[in-house]
């Protein structure tokens, strides 16, 4: 069986992200050449239900939008950690640790990711029905 | 415990503790006042020890009430407290103006309303001075040095009398301080040359010559410790402080504010570790010691304000003492600690005086008052007597200080001495002058406005309480001079002599050792055998 | 298709600085905040090229937690230009300056 | 024990408590008193301290460093020091402002988790002995100095403050980063000792080893906020809560500066020569612009911000020193100014109040005459930052030039001491003040100045203390500070091999091709 | 091909076969919107499309023809470059993800994995990855609408994807701790061993993973019942109200197309992938083509199912209220994902 050196697998991967923009970009343009353009002030306008637009629309939003950014990169980063750790868990026996090391390791850690949740939890973060909570 | 060996940690500790208790005591009645009275008092008591058991027969650079512990070893640093005649007499003398001072501030509104605040200070204010005497360990004295900074910063600031009081303080300690961190290089300097801070290992050191082969840096090393002390003095050129301080002081802060720490301080430690650099700069000194006499004189006549003179005519007599040391004449150093307890005295007296006129009429303004002298007679008498003594009238104490000045300048065996001395006792003639055009104006001629509208009421029990003991010790120190310059006199005979001490085994390595005679001596205390070897010219000098 | 890794080093290098050129001349908050990222995205790289260069797998790891921390600042930041802009309403930095006496 | 768990103890402590605290604070009703959430908080500090005399007493006993976690911490005499300190300082701090927080929008609680992790972070710098721990440890208290600037909610210059320390916190973070990344490329390793390993066989890249060195100084720098990378101090502790920037203004310090010791003194000792004149350099930057800034200032916290600067200076002079002398001089300093500064901005917490009415030097005026022992405190801790003898200020400050003039740098020294001269200007401008009576004295002033309460009372009263016998009675300090120091130089035991190095196996040979 | 260097064999098979792969998916995605409106419209008692072509055959053409050739319009306000990057970003993830799908068994031509484009050693993080970066698309197209229904589905679109993706890596986990490996053959090749009892939802015990994964997905690609990004009733057509012609029509086929990454990922991962669900019940026969080829039915066969199960469950239930979503997703998913976690840990460390 050939091989291949260790980086030529990641390059079917490069030519499909090149090969699918370029489709995606292929098609927004052969539309734009395709269609017909016959344009009016109406019909470039926004769209409101027929109305003019009323006050800015990239105004601002409910803050709990922003609160769920910052989850999520909080909680996100900390699922990165359990990806690697779970590739390993089954070979740390073999590595000279105890059988339940992995395990404990990660319970220390999943406590401070549970006592996370549970302090934003707690805060009302997580409650979207009402206002009770500090933001 | 002996008492010898502890009553200076107990000299130190009695005004300490006393603010302490002060602190902790209610700000009520007349509690801190006569907190204060007794404590200094007690101070007083205890430093009276000190010339009782003085042994006058020890030899010079020797200490006495020695007491030496380890504090810290890392920098080997040494609660190291002792005394000899010059420190003895300078304790004392602080010791007997605290009370005085206490007398002094007892009816002044401005205290009164915060009594705790002024006396806690003043007290704290004693103990830095009294350390500042007695320590013999250079870290030590620094820590006194500045430390004396601080209450008399706030005393200023707080109770000061014009608007002006804020800055002034503020000038006062700039003026103190950044000199002294120069000082502190210096120091610093000094330990890591040597390894000490104990003052009698780093004389030893300097009279052989073993502190640095570098001589540049010994030099700037010594100008850093001249020039802070020159501000505390202060000398000609470095006294923009002292007027402000003066005019803003209370009196009980003003009696302890110039001269003796900075005279004391060149005396001890410029002289003592740099015998060599300060024989080199004296000639400078001189100069400005001079100019400074008749600097401080001629602005002096030129002032309404009772202070202001007053001020001006310390700084002018200051000049006198810089002068006097400077020469390295025996006569001029014996007369220059002499004069520096004089001044002590008689500059006391005057502020006293001067602060109970100000209690009376509420103002320094010579122009306000005048012909006070028929409704204070009392007091018209006590003024004279101390304006005759500040003049130096022969009989009164300043008179032998002075005489012993000039005459020891005179002596000295720098360039245009005698032109110097000449120009000093000018100096006198014009301090004689606007002292007793000062007496004329407020005392004698018409009656002043203010003088006039107020009611007039001659000194009570108090006052003269607070002035005659430093009128009697004016006129003894005038009559018996012998008995303190008989003690003062191994110190200054040391400090003339301490140049001609040379290193006794020079080492190969040092440069300078050949620029020295050939090591003779390794004592400075044994230096006095020098005299017949050298040709000094100090030691023809009238010795009273 | 051999890359030296001087060159991974030099992008690095230029991106750092294009970093700290952006942090001293952007204006709005989040550009800076961006540029602040894209500085420790050089250092990443720098890490992953010594990495490789060493042999050693602690750049890597390094990495790893770079883009945690960063992460981490980035909630805090954001939380706080959150909080700035709801009491000023604006994210210029120039306008962000009540204590410029 | 456990040595992973001993070398870590104080931090699990107080990780415990911070997240205890943090996980009751929304369970308490809002508007009921956070006070025990505090007690807890400052018991736990208390408790991480003992923890740490533990640590000591078993480094004593086997006569030999904790190592933990494949040696990248290590528990030594040293980081001991700068545990206790920095427990000490989260003490007194939280009594300080025990109550400041404790109001019906101030969430108290997680001020004192903030506090904690704080801490957690600062004491987990002293012990790495790998710069990645050590970025970590630095990112977890900067994080939490990040939120704690902007604690009071709606006070506009509070989460400005808060931005700016942010911003430039995580730039130089980014510094500290790329010259940890340089350090890894010039010897393959990121632990400290073994850097030093890689240096002294030597490396083909010296000057890519200075270059990090140089990044993490300007990274660290600050973190201390040495000039000229000072710009965002005055701003940052003027808009942050008077108690915070107390801390902030000291923990962190404390622990930026044990970590640039290690770094310098350990990592990099074989270019001494080059990072000495660099931090000749800076030392007399940040103390000369420190002063002349602080001269300008009419807010008391703005200058003691500057003054902030100026003391890194002071202390940045001691690394100037020979190693062990000017180890111990930086150790000691960062105590004494700890204290003192801790100190200062517990009693203007007490005299500005919450919002801060008090903040310029004028509004100080008379202060002390009304609220004497405030007064009397601040004032005691302003002649300490002066540098007045019998106050920490001073010894630190005699001790730092002694070491300084040891080292040959007299002129660092006398630059040194001329800036202390003039720094009491504006120390002594604020000290007057607070004793000058006020010109049209006004008789309702006196009910705009809170109550002291007693912890607060108890925290001035450590904080002063500790002033007081870092002045008067130092040795026992300085003991630790020059056993910290024999530790930190004493030749290395931690089990690094060359094979943690590649640098030593390879540096003939670099391989800098992938293959 | 004796004349070709090893990297240009390699370069040509690739190509190759992301055409290959690319046409069918795109031909799945169409017709799995036909399929949708068949099942739903059978589900509703109604017969769907039916006039174009036998059984309707040909509507996703004629919808793909009318779609292309309809006016393409820009709106004055929106900003454009964002704009029209937006429908780029979301297709153009929704197309790469699948590049490290194996859909068939290990058969290789020249050293080249004939069934999947790229076999790389994280293949399940690089469909976690690119799938987070389809959010920008969703995000982006709102932002630059400048229309307050486009803003508001796309805030919904993105807080409801990122929020799912939590417990999305989550459920993940489980699996991976089993199969040790982040190669998505490896993680089929763990399962195979005996068919369907294998399967990591039954023989690993995952099911609860399963489950987690299955709510996830369907917020991930927007779908009912977590449809609210384009609810309708709300917000008229959510974060693509502006976007008309093909534009539109990109959005929607990347929509399609995530559903069936997900359906793939499903498969992969709990359903033993394009391995036989009858394991070695039955002796081996035919060839490496015929084993190819069964295996890419049994993988079909799946994703079919998937599809099924989407379209079933979008014509049963109802949607969500937005902040039963959330709750449902931080509250419970999340905490459950993080429990299954130290559960199937603590199980693999007792067994050893």
């Amino acid at each position: 069986m050939q091989t291949y050196p260790y980086l030529w697998q990641y390059l079917p991967l490069v030519l499909q992200i090149v090969v699918a923009i370029a489709l995606a970009g292929g098609m927004v343009g052969a539309s734009f050449f395709v269609g017909k353009h016959k344009n009016s002030r109406t019909k470039a306008g926004t769209y409101e239900c027929g109305m003019d637009p009323v006050g800015d629309s990239r105004g601002r939003f409910s803050v709990r939008f922003y609160m769920v950014a910052m989850l999520f990169i909080l909680f996100d980063v900390e699922a990165v950690f359990m990806l690697p750790w779970a590739v390993i868990f089954r070979k740390l026996p073999g590595l000279g640790y105890s059988k339940y090391f992995g395990f404990n390791e990660m319970l220390v850690y999943l406590a401070f990711v549970g006592v996370g949740l549970f302090y934003v939890w707690k805060k009302g973060i997580l409650n979207w029905a009402n206002d009770k909570g500090d933001l | 415990m002996n008492i010898d060996t502890s009553i200076l940690t107990l000299i130190i500790a009695v005004p300490l503790a006393g603010a302490a208790v002060l602190a902790l005591l209610p700000d009520r009645g007349n509690i801190q006042k006569f907190g204060a009275l007794i404590v200094t008092l007690f101070t007083l008591l205890c430093t009276l020890h000190l010339p009782a058991h003085f042994n006058g027969a020890a030899p010079a650079g020797s200490f006495q009430f020695v007491i030496d512990h380890d504090w810290i070893t890392a920098p080997s640093i040494r609660y190291h407290l002792g005394v000899d005649a010059m420190s003895m007499w300078l304790v004392v003398l602080t010791a007997f103006l605290a009370p005085l001072g206490v007398l002094a501030s007892w009816k002044i509104p401005s205290i009164n309303e915060r009594a705790k605040t002024f006396y806690v200070l003043f007290l704290l204010q004693q103990v830095a001075m009294l350390g500042l005497f007695l320590a013999l360990d250079l870290f030590l004295y620094y820590a006194f040095f500045e430390l004396s900074l601080v209450p008399m910063t706030i005393l200023i600031a707080t109770f000061g009398r014009t608007k002006n009081r804020r800055p002034a303080a503020i000038k006062y300690f700039v003026y103190n301080f950044i000199p002294s961190a120069i000082l502190l290089v210096g120091i610093l300097w000094l330990y890591v040359k040597t390894g000490t801070f104990q003052f009698p290992a780093l004389a030893g050191l300097a009279a052989a010559h073993n502190i640095s082969p570098n001589g540049s840096a010994l030099g700037l090393a010594s100008l850093a410790f001249l020039i802070a002390f020159c501000v505390k003095v202060p000398v000609f050129p470095l006294h923009g402080w002292l007027k402000d301080a003066i005019v803003e002081a209370p009196t009980a802060a003003v009696m302890v504010l110039a001269g003796k720490t900075g005279l004391y301080s060149i005396l001890r430690f410029s002289f003592g570790i740099f015998p060599e650099q300060s024989h080199h700069i004296a000639p400078l000194m001189l100069a400005l010691g001079a100019i400074g006499i008749v600097y401080g004189a001629l602005i002096a006549t030129t002032r309404n304000d009772l202070k202001e003179l007053a001020a001006y005519s310390t700084l002018s007599h200051l000049s006198f003492i810089t002068l006097g040391i400077f020469g390295f004449t025996i006569a001029g150093l014996d007369g220059g600690i002499y004069q520096i307890l004089n001044h002590g005295i008689s500059g006391s007296a005057l502020f006293l005086l001067l602060g109970f006129l100000y209690e009376r009429y509420g103002t320094y303004d010579m122009r306000d008052l005048g012909g006070l002298a028929q409704k204070l007679p009392w007091m018209v008498t006590l003024y004279v007597i101390t304006t005759l003594s500040v003049i130096g009238l022969p009989g009164l104490n300043s008179f032998v200080g002075e005489f012993l000045v000039l005459s020891g300048s005179m002596q000295a065996a720098f360039a245009h001495h005698v032109f110097w001395t000449v120009l000093a006792t000018t100096g006198v003639i014009l301090s004689a002058a606007y002292m007793l055009i000062m007496i004329q104006r407020v005392f004698y001629g018409h009656l002043g406005v203010t003088s006039s509208g107020q009611p007039s009421i001659d000194l009570n029990a108090r006052e003269h309480t607070a002035l005659w003991p430093l009128v009697a010790v004016m006129v003894l120190m005038g009559v018996s001079s012998p008995y303190w310059l008989h003690t003062i006199d191994t110190n200054g005979v040391a400090m003339s002599l301490q140049r001609t001490a040379a290193p006794a085994e020079a080492p190969a390595t040092r440069i300078e050792s050949e620029s020295y005679p050939k090591p003779v001596f390794v004592d400075p205390a044994l230096g006095a055998a020098a005299l017949h070897q050298q040709p000094e010219p100090a030691l023809k000098g009238a010795r009273y | 298709m051999i890359v030296p890794i001087s060159a991974y080093l030099i992008l690095a290098a230029i991106l750092f600085s294009i970093g700290i050129a952006a942090f001293l001349i952007k204006r709005n908050v989040i550009s800076v905040f961006m540029s602040i990222e894209l500085m420790l995205n050089a250092v990443n790289l720098t890490f992953v090229a010594f990495a490789h260069r060493w042999h050693a797998v602690s750049g890597q790891i390094f990495v790893f937690f770079v883009m945690v921390v960063a992460a981490a600042e980035a909630a805090v930041g954001l939380a706080i230009i959150i909080a700035i802009f709801r009491t000023r309403q604006t994210l210029n930095v120039d306008q962000i300056n009540l204590m410029k006496n | 024990m456990n040595p992973n768990t001993l070398a870590l103890l104080p931090e699990i402590i107080l990780t415990v408590a911070g997240v205890l605290i943090m996980v009751a604070e929304p369970c308490i009703a809002p508007g009921k008193s956070r006070r025990g959430l505090g007690w807890l908080a400052i018991v736990s500090a208390a408790a991480s301290a003992v923890a740490s005399v533990y640590q000591l007493n078993v480094t004593r006993a086997t006569l030999a460093p904790i190592h933990a976690f494949s040696g990248t911490i290590q528990v030594d005499a040293f980081s001991v020091f700068f545990h206790l300190l920095i427990a000490g300082i989260v003490v007194v701090s939280l009594l300080g402002s025990l109550d400041f927080f404790d109001r019906p929008d101030g969430h108290a609680g997680e001020y004192f988790a903030l506090v904690l992790f704080g801490a957690v972070g600062m004491m987990f710098m002293t012990s790495a002995t790998e710069l990645l721990m050590v970025f970590v440890g630095l990112e977890i208290s900067s994080i939490s100095s990040y939120i704690l600037c902007g604690f009071r909610k709606g006070i506009a210059t509070g989460s400005e403050s808060s931005l700016k320390y942010f911003l430039l916190g995580s730039f130089s973070t980014a510094f500290f980063l790329y010259g940890i990344a340089l350090a890894f490329g010039a010897t393959g390793s990121t632990s400290i000792a073994a850097i030093a390993m890689a240096l002294s066989v030597g490396t083909n890249t010296p000057h890519l080893a200075f270059l990090a060195l140089g990044m993490i100084v300007i990274g660290l720098g600050f973190k201390v906020s040495a000039a000229p990378f000072h710009v965002w101090t005055p701003d940052v502790y003027q808009g942050a809560p008077a108690p915070v920037v107390g801390l902030m203004s000291t923990g962190p310090k404390a622990a930026a500066f044990a970590v640039l010791i290690r770094i310098t003194f350990i990592g990099f000792p074989t270019i001494e020569h080059r990072w000495a004149a660099l931090l000749w350099i800076l030392a007399a930057l940040s103390m000369t612009i420190g002063n002349l800034g602080a001269l300008m200032q009419k807010n008391v916290k703005r200058m003691l911000a500057y003054s902030s600067i100026a003391h890194a200076g002071y202390l940045l002079a001691a690394f100037t020193a020979l190693p062990s002398r000017g180890i111990s001089a930086a150790c000691f300093y960062t105590a004494t100014y700890a204290a003192m500064n801790v100190g200062a901005f517990a009693v203007v917490t007490q005299l500005a109040g919450y919002d801060e009415h008090h903040r310029t030097v004028e509004d100080f005026t008379g202060a002390a005459l009304r609220r004497p022992w405030l007064g009397a405190l601040l004032s005691f801790f302003l002649l300490s930052l002066i540098g007045i003898p019998f106050t920490g200020g001073f010894f630190g400050k005699f001790y730092v030039f002694t070491a300084v003039v040891g080292g040959g740098h007299t002129w660092l020294a006398i630059v040194g001491l001329l800036n202390s001269g003039l720094a009491c200007v504006y120390y002594l401008r604020l000290l007057a003040a607070l004793y000058t009576r006020h010109p049209h004295e006004k008789g309702n002033d006196r009910a705009v100045f809170t109550k002291l309460s007693l912890p607060a009372a108890l925290g001035l009263a450590g904080s002063a203390l500790a002033t007081l016998a870092l002045g008067i009675i130092p040795g026992r300090t300085l003991d630790l500070t020059n056993a910290a120091a024999a530790d930190l130089l004493a030749p290395n035991t931690a089990p690094y091999t060359s094979a943690n190095c590649p640098a030593i196996q390879s540096s003939n040979t670099p391989d800098c091709q992938p293959e | 091909m004796p004349n070709l260097s090893d990297f240009q064999v390699c370069f040509l098979i690739t190509v190759l076969k992301i055409v290959v792969v690319l046409v069918i998916t795109l031909t799945a995605v169409a017709y799995t919107v036909l399929l949708e409106r068949k099942v739903i419209g059978r589900m509703q008692n109604r017969w769907g499309p039916s006039r174009v072509g036998p059984f309707g055959l040909l509507q996703p053409l004629a919808d793909g023809i009318k779609l292309f050739l309809k006016e393409d319009l820009t709106p004055m306000l929106v900003q454009k470059p964002l704009f029209l990057v937006a429908p780029i970003i979301a297709l153009g993830c929704a197309l790469t993800s699948i590049a490290v799908v194996p859909f068939g068994t290990l058969t290789t031509f020249k050293g080249v994995d004939l069934f999947e484009i790229a076999n790389v050693n994280i293949g399940l993080l690089v469909i976690l990855g690119i799938t987070s970066i389809g959010v920008y698309g969703i995000a982006l197209s709102g932002w630059s609408s400048n229309n307050k229904y486009a803003l508001l589905g796309s805030l919904r679109a993105t807080s409801q994807v990122i929020s799912y993706e939590l417990a999305l890596g989550l459920s993940l986990v489980g699996v991976v701790l089993r199969a040790g490996s982040l190669n998505l053959r490896t993680i089929v090749d763990s399962q195979s061993a005996h068919g369907a009892l294998s399967w990591n939802i039954l023989g690993g015990f995952q099911i609860v993973a399963f489950f987690i994964y299955l709510m996830a997905a369907y917020a991930e690609t927007n779908r009912s019942p977590f449809d609210l990004p384009e609810a309708e009733s709300e917000l008229v057509a959510g974060y693509h109200t502006e976007y008309s012609s093909m534009k539109f029509a990109m959005f929607f086929m990347a929509e399609y197309a995530n559903m069936i990454t997900v359906a793939c990922v499903a498969t992969l991962l709990f359903f033993g992938g394009a391995s036989s669900p009858f394991g070695h019940l039955f002796p081996d026969f035919g060839g490496p083509w015929v084993h190819a080829g069964l295996s890419i039915f049994w993988f079909v066969a799946k994703i079919f199912a998937f599809l099924f199960l989407y379209i079933w469950v979008r014509s049963t239930l109802p949607r969500f209220r937005y902040d039963q979503l959330m709750g449902f997703g931080w509250k419970f998913l999340m905490p459950v994902a993080i429990l299954n976690i130290l559960a199937t840990s603590l199980v693999l460390a007792f067994k050893g």
